[in-house]
């Protein structure tokens, strides 16, 4: 076999969806999430629904969607609402169980950075901002974060805090009120990462076949704490693989 | 999907218990009579009973004495008159003492809001020049911050219970409701648990089919029972009119606690259920209520595949 | 003719319409002004749109509404709305232009009591409530009131304050940074007053035909102030009148 | 029933003064390009533009010099990447300098509510441990009355103009929309001047049959544009789809601003309308974005006479 066993974006969708097990409602963007989320409740979450930011509840779209407001995502929901009732009645009130968030930068706590590289007056790039990730990180139950791993991206000091995951560590966000629990995994192309420690530090939990210990160190900007037992991740099953392939995203868009 | 669909016995027998805040919303229309009455029914006792308007629905419960407590903004049996029963609980302690906690219709509309979005206030512009807030501690008022003068504020209001009358659902609770919408709503979302009660239960497609009509998700439903008439004498969009007639009657039957124990007795203890009590009200009554047609008109939410 | 030329009902739904030429909008509750309102869409003000509170706009009843929460006001209506978006986006959102408010007590600024008569912890008699009475008579543009004159309602201190009128008079309302101007006018069966004074103390502006100053003296429980010149009212017109008993309230409900 | 009816020159031109305040708000859908690009035509400038969403819209006519300040919750091309001429003027201050003012979501859409409820602040569980506050003092928190933490809060946001894509109004501007409702109809209710533009011009009739999917009265309504295919590349809900190569034509095209340039005086400046706009793009595009069937299904109101 010459063709790659499965791609870096494919683990991480299906790492994505392993860990939906049992939840029953996540909040999610387009790309890789949706996939995942897709996946999720084909494998191990049947009763998964879905929340799209655009305010729709129970979306079962009919292709692909392009973006988090396609209109394939409102055609046969089950709840289409206005955006205040999404992010006030939905979110707010505490009925989102999971949300994947992602960023162009994260620290230690899980904090993101979706607004600005460089300095925020004069940035060197800016970036789209917070959308509704600011108080999604805030009010989800639990938030997932679904990030390629580089030292660009991992790094020991964000240039914006944008969304707190565990702010300071330890148990900031309970200090702080927060209503949700924060990020409880970070999933990336090389290792898995969780945050069970009373730091409330991110953590290497598994590193993905054929990547070495040596190899997500030196992608992360500080240094990285390591769990107790290292894992393996499992690989993709071939029943995820051709879900993906042939029923999700037979088009090949987030391969 | 998970099947919720239970027995209006059942869905108050497993979720309502004494000592509850119970809120059966629905402004003037889509009031849960049978929800009422079964409550009666099963002598629950010291229940917080919530509605802006106590209407009939909770003049008879008050007088069958499942209450100790009532939250509300108005007090009326609409284009008749007094609620008696309610009335004689406040001003005579008959059949017991009823506590009353009191606010405007936006109050409690800013209550039941602040509650659906998990917020610490409402903030709302009432309350200035009246004695509300003298004899209701809970409505205060926050500084604005933006410098403008302090305005008033109501805390969320999260009943133990929500109960709702809708014209449909599916059996996972997805529940559609035209006409007036109330707060019926920011109601159950507010609620710890949720009983829907339906004219009609509907496969998933047909909520699937005008997902912008879905105001009460499954996901937020415990149970859904589905009780035809189930608002009588009040009334449903689209489905049946209000039974004036009923509430014109009650006007003079209130006025007497004996009377109106009478009345409980024949129409609520003494009969097993609301398909008992449709019989027993008589077959012109659904045709005295029955509208006409007035159909919606097609829309189309577009087929993208 | 032995038959009364109108009755005092009349007189008021007639002085009501009147009073609501080139309004636009109107909150309205069932009975009298209700009806008033239908008569002026019908004479002085072709364009007015009725507000319910129970979450109507631009409502065109096919039969006289029973209660403010009639299906009929439902069907064919131009908006049906949820109560939040009644009573903050059109009330507090300043676009109720009037609204017909009426009560149990009045004193001579405008202040209505629809609580309670007696103490309110041990009521003589427990009366509905503010229901929205309380945040209309702040927030409506302008307040008329409608009411019977007696000496039980007209009095000089309230049992309870409910709603607002011009609070201690003056420029109370304007002090406490209400959005509304408060009562306009008050419409009874014996006379019309309007507030058009430094003070905004309730005044008589005009006396209904028939109808003596002494009469209207005794009725109200204070020393009632005047208007510089005491207009007669004009009596109902063969139009009105017959909108009133022949189109408008057919069954005579509210004669 | 008072006519509004305007062509989109007109309403543009009577409405949208230079200086003011614009949000063109729906959320990647509905978003009203005729009118962006009829604003671009009249060379409107020093507006500030608000929008949760900036979208492409924004990027053509920030592109095309017309806004001084921008007011937003996300800078994207929705599923493609950036927003290059945005990001140009933030940046490098091309062809302008570009102010802005940054929140996130949920803050843009407490601020909409709150200008349309004429309430002094917004209150929302959000911006804990983010930098949002330190740049933007107009995020500010209040205390809790009722014993708990102080909380965030947004001020009102009363946009002078705001501009509705929606399906159907009438003449008045009774308008009824279906899909994604976004922010639409707080933007509208907390502007001063309401442009509204559908696809298609209906009878009072149509929109009295379904009173509850009217979402914006003509009450607040300033002027009806009936301009189908207005909201084009962007998409309405059963009329017809996204088009999509657009967004991502878009993103080679914006990348450089003499290539934007260009692509203005082609397909704006130096076109009349959006019927030659349509006219321009070939007669394809409008079967490629027409989507199949999905109807709502009837519901009735009932007639009660």
């Amino acid at each position: 076999m010459t063709e790659q066993a499965y791609t870096p974006s494919e683990m991480m969708i299906v790492s994505a969806a392993r860990a939906l097990a049992g939840v029953q409602t996540v909040f999610v963007g387009v790309g890789q999430p949706n996939i995942a989320c897709n996946l999720a409740r084909h494998t191990v979450a049947p009763d998964l629904e879905l929340i799209y930011e655009s305010g729709v509840y129970g979306a079962q779209p009919a292709r692909l969607p392009l973006s988090i407001g396609d209109p394939t995502l409102v055609t046969g929901a089950t709840s289409v609402i206005p955006m205040i009732d999404l992010f006030a009645l939905y979110l707010q009130g505490g009925l989102v169980d999971v949300a994947l968030l992602g960023g162009a930068q994260i620290d230690r706590y899980g904090n993101l950075n979706t607004t600005v590289i460089g300095d925020y007056q004069s940035p060197k790039v800016r970036l789209p901002g917070s959308g509704g990730a600011c108080e999604i990180a805030i009010n989800a139950r639990s938030v997932y974060i679904i990030m390629r791993l580089s030292s660009r991206a991992f790094v020991e000091k964000l240039d914006f805090y944008t969304s707190p995951g565990h702010m300071e560590g330890g148990d900031a966000r309970a200090r702080a009120n927060l209503p949700g629990a924060g990020p409880q995994l970070v999933i990336t192309d090389m290792a898995l990462f969780d945050f069970n420690n009373p730091d409330c530090e991110m953590q290497l939990v598994s590193l993905h076949p054929g990547v070495t210990l040596e190899a997500v160190t030196e992608a992360v900007g500080w240094e990285v704490r390591k769990a107790e037992t290292l894992a393996e991740t499992e690989l993709p099953a071939a029943e995820e693989l051709h879900l993906i392939r042939y029923v999700l995203d037979p088009d090949g868009m987030y391969r | 999907m998970k099947d919720k669909r239970l027995t209006m016995h059942d869905a108050i027998a497993e979720y309502v218990r004494d000592g509850q805040s119970v809120a059966i919303e629905g402004f003037t229309a889509f009031i849960c009579f049978a929800a009422g009455h079964e409550i009666i029914r099963q002598n629950k006792r010291d229940l917080t009973l919530i509605r802006m308007t106590p209407d009939l629905i909770y003049d008879q419960m008050i007088a069958a004495g499942v209450a100790s407590r009532l939250v509300f903004s108005y007090l009326g049996n609409p284009g008749v008159g007094s609620l008696h029963c309610v009335r004689r609980a406040i001003e005579k302690e008959i059949p017991a003492p009823l506590a009353i906690e009191e606010y405007s219709h936006f109050g409690m509309v800013g209550r039941y809001t602040a509650g659906a979005m998990n917020l610490p206030f409402f903030p709302l512009r009432s309350y200035t020049g009246s004695d509300l807030p003298h004899y209701n501690p809970l409505i205060r008022t926050v500084d604005n911050p933006y410098g403008e003068d302090a305005i008033a504020v109501v805390p969320p209001l999260k009943p133990d219970v929500a109960i709702i009358h809708a014209q449909r659902a599916d059996r996972s609770g997805n529940t559609q409701l035209w006409g007036l919408l109330g707060i019926q709503k920011e109601a159950a979302f507010a609620a710890s648990t949720v009983i829907v009660v339906v004219e009609e239960l509907v496969d998933e497609d047909v909520i699937r089919a005008d997902p912008n009509r879905t105001l009460i998700p499954g996901l937020i439903v415990n149970a859904v029972v589905h009780e035809p008439y189930g608002a009588h004498p009040s009334y449903v969009q689209g489905y049946y009119d209000r039974d004036n007639s009923f509430y014109l009657k009650w006007d003079e039957i209130s006025r007497d606690q004996a009377q109106t124990e009478a009345w409980l007795e024949e129409w609520i203890y003494g009969i097993e259920d609301r398909a008992r009590y449709m019989e027993k009200m008589g077959e012109d009554v659904v045709e005295r209520i029955a509208p006409g047609k007035a159909p919606a008109g097609a829309i189309d939410y577009g087929s993208y595949t």
